[in-house]
């Protein structure tokens, strides 16, 4: 069970090798591996979709998709076939070349970043030795063709809700890749392989600076994709649907797409740095990778189906004036605990984080809730 | 936190502001109503509302049409509470033709009362929270509560929303037998619903952040603004017309009425909050002493009961005006001694409420301008009547 | 506080001011000094009216009537009715806004249904009308446009945006141009009662 | 016959960089230009790829397309004029851009064409981005830490011109 | 209280009631949908949608006596009666016509409790679709018309209570009519 994917690929690259020149075999494997991602990706997206409706549906009480096929297992597909023949309105003073481009470049980055996502033991699909360095650098591209898309499509909600989004991905973008840094000094590779091969003693997340850059690193990929408590993009009561508004038919499900398949690329990549990836007992190395990732996914929409949106301006002072401070000092924490002797290794940073975590939220004392006190008349 | 930017931000280049027209569709618009809203950058400079779109002149279909029929249409008034809509009217037309209404009717209509109080309330703070972006979680658990209660009414009165149950001198028929016991066991579960809605809401950061210091409103803006219920009272300003006028049979209950202390979004949602307690108290009360037998409608209006059309009030004029959930509800009803009445005119609270939006929300970004919207609870069936 | 006691007391305090007493209320003769009753209301010691909680036009067919109700919630005295009347073909009542907000969108109101200018109004337009719509909705007089027959200048509308009509319908349209007459669905209303009836 | 698919691959993607740069500043929607210009960038990025400097590829995508397209196009939004920007320009002031056009691509071809390239030296791997790492922080690290204090420099001064412009 | 600390409080709530739907029973939290076409909800007694006539025996002879009181006292008047006539058109009790506007009526019950002949009451069955709007919603005399059985099944105790008193006036009817007889018998 455990190689059972790698096994499939060895034996269709023989079957390739009977038939191709020597050239012609290590395309075909190349070809093998996208053509597995570009079927995962979507696959994933679909059921992921059905997951966060039926998840929500039993956080609210209801029962969720069941009518397309048992237990809404077809329900995808029903909206797959519901968004391919709906109708494709264009506005008419849509700025045709970024209206058209924008679905498009939203998607191939989301499918791109696949290939660097260890899946399983000896899984991946393009091992590059700047695994991390890639992913960062692909997840910032989308800002362009967000701004493509909101200015594309002449509609002020858009236009207000690229604003929005452009702004809360750059703030959380530095963050995002200043947290992931301690880790890249513990395993001392951009390599996604070796990183995940480095935690096999402990994960990452078991150490106190690799839990706080854990929870930082999921705070930032959660706004990096525009989900839950930061989804000020698309914020139905505010600006409609941000900049899809002016997309329908099968333009807005690649947007839905590209979302969905951030959320599980953030969420696999969290799983890699800090959760010892496909490192678990017993169980096939994919396995574990699957049931650690789907965890996360799962409090995503637990995150979506409980918490009420952030303001523009709250999102820009939670990145700036909290996590990105204090990403910043978990950087010295990781490195004392790296090169101080056995009983500092642990204490040491823990004091560095407690008294940041104190500093910050002294500075901080403005976003604190006030206490209120209720008086009553007759 | 100081929440409002005073010094415009962008002196010394002339950035355009962005003119957006929020509404009649819109999905946080609570129904048809359009803001025509002007932006610099996100802060709300200008804020026009714009209303009319549910306007169908109730009161000329009032003055066109006996007493007893316009009964069903003030339950399309603010179609959230229909039965204090026609606890309204039903008061309003008893203190103009000067009808008694017998006991256990009594009891009857503030109990319904107490019930249709807290199904808005519950539903306000879900569609508030639904604007403040959680995902309709709140919204769902609110209308578990809420359908409970709307099924106590389709058994006592035929229908949900539009219950049409009201008539001059006390109710259209009595409560269907062993009603009032499966009220007491609804009364006794909702505590404990309420506490869980608190543990999700009350101190839950984000909605603090959101709401807290947001759409400020001061005492006295409130008062000469004209504004009333929940809006009134998180402002500091105790009145409640159950407590003032005592109709009805509310002198009897004691209860209190909570007042907040700044009047911003969040205390106009923890008031509510607590007002849902003290209707639970009242609730309480009146179930304990309502009598268990003897008529529900006074004996001089009952005939009119099956001929509407020969209830003719003596020539005059009354103002009745009852606590509704969003407000003070008043009808002004004059009558010329024929069946039709001449003049009929609703004070409608959540049109009123309206008069400070604006105030509220320049200053202001475009996301706390739809949480006030929200705070205010306005219906459109009540606002455009 | 009875009316007459509230009555004098407001005579007391501004004695220029002409009150009679109509149904529990008091009428201000002469609809140019409302203000100053309002004012006086709002700043006697023994009322302290500071909610004006309902304003309401009516129409008594020889005469526009708005009627005001003031409560004073800090001394919680009950209501204190206000009321104005002016002619009907040029009705004008000096506005309230500038003491009471309430009366902001509720003046609107009257005026979009009554026609009755209020002087003084910050932004006097129709509240749910559509602003180009003519006619007064409430007024006794008033007569509802019969929405399924089309009108001449109908057709002309919907020529212009190129909407289909059936022939019938237009030579219905054209006949009532040709006999003068406008599309109207209600009898004109009923004579009102005899002046005594009214208050 | 993979190496021979990857250098045409390499001449493709030159000439696609030439195209969108042309594009980039001939296309009359400012906005239309700055997406070419990043489709310059991504170009690049592309040839280092192909040069097997993964990581330079990574960085020049991390900060150029990231960052600094980001920024020119928020220019390109402050700007406003972005529909109608066809510049007036008269025949002598194109007839001018093109010598001054023509002059520079002579010298740059002089340029290229006279210095010896030291030709990499073969056999030994690439290095991998723990050498270069290592080299920042050995060979050079002077220069990298002058730059640090120069970026950080530049935070504070662009911090303090936001500043004022609130107060 | 650290910043977390309500949110994770709330969070708390969403996860349990996700628990509780899998394994508590409706009432205490659990799923409580009913899925409609399938399984029904049982309609209240007194549940009110649109009106129907009563016939007693035949549907040629409804309660209804064309007395006109109902469409006189419906609010938006979507009731319309022609009174029958016989042969030499002297006036019948009985409509030849009673038309109700289904598009106009809102279900308000006033009818119901207009009509002094117990001859008009308010149906259960709400699902009425029509395939076009005005003429498949106006419903004639003939779509109206319903046993007094079927008034019994959907409405058990008000039925009952107006049948006893149909028949205590239809004794008293009758009573009032007898001693009027025997005397001619004993004579």
């Amino acid at each position: 069970m455990e190689t059972l994917f790698i096994q499939i690929k060895t034996l269709l690259v023989n079957a390739a090798a009977l038939v191709l020149p020597p050239w012609g075999v290590t395309l075909s494997s190349m070809i093998i591996s996208a053509l597995a991602i570009l079927g995962l990706g979507p696959l994933i997206m679909m059921y992921l979709t059905l997951m966060e409706r039926k998840v929500l549906a039993r956080m609210q009480n209801r029962i969720g998709p069941n009518r397309a096929g048992p237990w809404g297992l077809l329900q995808p597909l029903a909206d797959g076939i519901k968004m391919l023949t709906k109708e494709d309105i264009r506005p008419s003073a849509a700025d045709p070349l970024l209206y058209f481009l924008a679905p498009i470049l939203i998607a191939v980055p989301a499918l791109m970043v696949f290939a660097v996502i260890p899946f399983g033991k000896g899984m991946t699909a393009a091992d590059l030795n700047v695994g991390v360095l890639y992913f960062v650098a692909l997840s910032s591209t989308t800002t362009l063709v967000i701004f493509m898309a909101s200015w594309g499509s002449r509609n002020k909600y858009s236009v207000l809700g690229g604003m929005r989004s452009v702004s809360q991905m750059i703030s959380y973008e530095v963050t995002l890749v200043i947290s992931v840094v301690p880790i890249l000094m513990a395993a001392g590779s951009l390599s996604t392989q070796t990183i995940v091969e480095s935690q096999s003693g402990r994960w990452y997340a078991a150490t106190p600076w690799g839990l706080l850059s854990c929870m930082i690193f999921f705070i930032c990929g959660l706004a990096e994709c525009n989900r839950s408590p930061f989804d000020l993009p698309e914020a139905e009561s505010e600006i409609v649907a941000g900049y899809h508004t002016e997309y329908s038919g099968m333009r807005f499900a690649l947007f839905y797409m590209a979302e969905f398949m951030n959320v599980f690329s953030i969420c696999a990549l969290t799983v890699t740095l800090f959760l010892g990836g496909w490192q678990g007992p017993l169980l096939p190395s994919w396995l574990w990778f699957l049931i650690k990732t789907y965890l996360l996914i799962f409090i995503v929409f637990w995150f979506r189906g409980t918490l009420p949106r952030l303001r523009a301006d709250h999102l820009m002072g939670l990145a700036w004036k909290f996590l990105l401070p204090l990403a910043v000092m978990n950087i010295p924490a990781a490195a004392m605990s790296h090169f101080l002797s056995e009983p500092f290794s642990t204490a040491v940073p823990l004091a560095i984080l407690m008294v940041s975590v104190a500093v910050l939220s002294f500075f901080n004392k403005g976003y604190a809730a006030e206490k209120r006190v209720y008086h009553f008349t007759d | 936190m100081k929440n409002k930017t005073d010094t415009p931000l962008t002196e010394d280049f002339d950035t355009q502001t962005l003119q957006i027209n929020v509404g009649p569709q819109h999905p946080a618009t609570h129904g048809v109503f359009r803001m025509d809203l002007t932006l610099d950058g996100e802060t709300v400079v200008r804020l026009k509302p714009v209303m009319g779109y549910l306007h169908r002149n109730h009161e000329q279909i009032a003055e066109n049409m006996t007493y007893a029929a316009s009964m069903p249409y003030t339950d399309r008034l603010d179609y959230f509470n229909s039965m204090s809509n026609n606890f309204g009217y039903a008061l309003a037309v008893e203190k103009l033709a000067g009808i008694e209404v017998p006991e256990r009717a009594d009891y009857i209509r503030v109990i319904l009362a107490e019930l249709t109080r807290i199904v808005n309330h519950i539903s306000v703070i879900g569609f508030l929270l639904n604007d403040l972006g959680a995902f309709f979680t709140p919204l769902t658990y609110a209308f578990r509560e809420r359908e409970k209660i709307l099924d106590l009414f389709e058994e006592i009165a035929g229908s949900r929303m539009m219950c049409n149950y009201f008539r001059f001198g006390g109710v259209k028929r009595d409560l269907p037998p062993g009603l009032l016991e499966r009220i007491r066991t609804m009364m006794d579960v909702f505590p404990r619903f309420l506490d869980e809605f608190e543990a999700l809401l009350t101190d839950n950061d984000i909605l603090c952040l959101r709401c807290q210091n947001v759409g400020v409103l001061g005492r006295e803006l409130a008062l000469n603004a004209g504004l009333s219920g929940p809006m009134l009272r998180a402002s500091g300003l105790g009145y409640d017309i159950r407590k003032v006028d005592r109709y009805s049979i509310y002198g009897r209950f004691d209860f209190k009425v909570p007042v907040g202390s700044k009047g911003d979004v969040y205390d106009r949602y923890y008031v509510r909050v607590l007002e849902m307690r003290e209707s639970l108290k009242i609730l309480d009360q009146a179930l304990r002493q309502i009598p268990s037998s003897g008529d529900i409608i006074s004996r001089k209006a009952a005939p009119f009961l099956k001929a509407p059309r020969n209830f003719k009030p003596p020539v005059g004029e009354a103002y009745g005006r009852v606590e509704s959930p969003k407000g003070e509800l008043g009808f002004y009803v004059v009558s010329d001694g024929s069946p039709q009445p001449w003049r009929y005119h609703v004070r409608a609270p959540s049109l009123i409420n309206l008069t400070v939006l604006e105030d509220l929300c320049i200053g202001h970004k475009l996301a706390d301008a739809m949480v006030i919207l929200g705070s205010i609870d306005i219906v459109l069936g009540e606002v455009d009547h | 506080m009875r009316t007459e006691e509230i009555r004098d007391h407001l005579q007391s305090l501004d004695s220029s001011l002409r009150l009679r007493i109509v149904l529990e209320s008091l009428l201000v003769e002469n609809p140019e000094d409302l203000a100053r009753a309002v004012r006086a209301l709002k700043s006697s010691p023994r009322l302290k009216i500071d909610f004006l909680s309902s304003v309401t036009a009516a129409d008594y067919l020889d005469f526009l009537e708005t009627v005001y109700h003031f409560y004073s919630v800090e001394l919680r005295i009950g209501p204190v009715v206000l009321r104005a009347r002016t002619r009907r073909d040029d009705p004008k009542i000096p506005s309230l806004c500038g003491l009471f907000r309430s009366a902001e969108l509720q003046e609107r109101e009257a005026y979009d249904m009554f026609g009755i200018r209020f002087e003084g109004h910050p932004d006097l337009r129709r509240l749910f009308m559509w602003d180009n719509f003519e006619g007064w909705p409430l007024r006794k007089d008033y007569v509802q446009e019969d929405s399924d027959v089309l009108e001449s200048q109908d057709l002309a509308w919907l020529e212009k945006n190129s909407i289909h009509v059936s022939q019938e319908l237009k030579t219905r349209a054209l006949d009532l141009q040709a006999r003068g007459l406008r599309a109207d669905a209600q009898r004109p209303a009923a004579e009102g009662p005899a002046n005594s009836g009214a208050p | 016959m993979l190496e021979l698919i990857a250098v045409k691959g390499i001449y493709i993607l030159m000439v696609f960089a030439a195209a969108a740069a042309f594009a980039s500043s001939l296309l009359p929607n400012l906005f239309h230009g700055a997406l070419a210009l990043a489709a310059v960038l991504l170009a690049v990025a592309g040839l280092y790829l192909s040069l097997g400097a993964e990581f330079l590829a990574m960085v020049q995508i991390l900060v150029y397309v990231g960052a600094v397209m980001t920024l020119v196009i928020y220019a390109v939004m402050l700007t406003g004029r972005l529909e109608e920007t066809v510049t007036p320009s008269g025949r002598i002031q194109r007839a001018a851009a093109g010598v001054s056009c023509a002059i520079f691509f002579v010298l740059v071809c002089g340029v290229l064409l006279s210095t010896n390239w030291p030709a990499a030296p073969g056999g030994n791997p690439l290095p991998s981005v723990k050498d270069l790492g290592i080299d920042l922080m050995k060979r050079h690290v002077f220069p990298f830490e002058v730059l640090g204090i120069l970026l950080f420099a530049v935070l504070i001064g662009a911090l303090a011109a936001a500043r004022r412009e609130k107060s | 209280m650290i910043f977390g600390a309500g949110i994770l409080k709330g969070m708390l709530v969403t996860l349990r009631s996700f628990v509780n739907s899998y394994f508590k029973k409706p009432d205490q939290g659990g799923l409580f949908t009913v899925e409609y076409p399938e399984k029904r909800l049982v309609a209240k007694e007194r549940f009110r949608n649109f009106p129907f006539l009563v016939y007693d025996e035949k549907p040629e002879d409804p309660r209804c006596v064309a007395c006109d009181i109902c469409a006189k006292e419906c609010p938006p008047k979507c009731i319309t009666i022609v009174r029958d006539a016989d042969a030499e058109g002297r006036p019948l009790k009985k409509p030849a016509l009673f038309d109700i506007d289904l598009s106009v009526c809102m279900n308000c019950g006033i009818c119901e409790e207009a009509c002094p002949f117990d001859a008009i009451f308010m149906d259960h069955e709400f699902e009425i679709a029509g395939t076009e709007r005005h003429q498949s919603l106006l419903y004639h005399k003939e779509d109206l018309l319903k046993s007094n059985g079927y008034f019994r099944q959907i409405r058990p105790s008000d039925a009952a209570l107006i049948d006893a008193r149909r028949k205590e006036a239809e004794d008293k009817k009758k009573a009032a009519l007898k001693p009027a007889a025997p005397p001619e018998k004993k004579e």
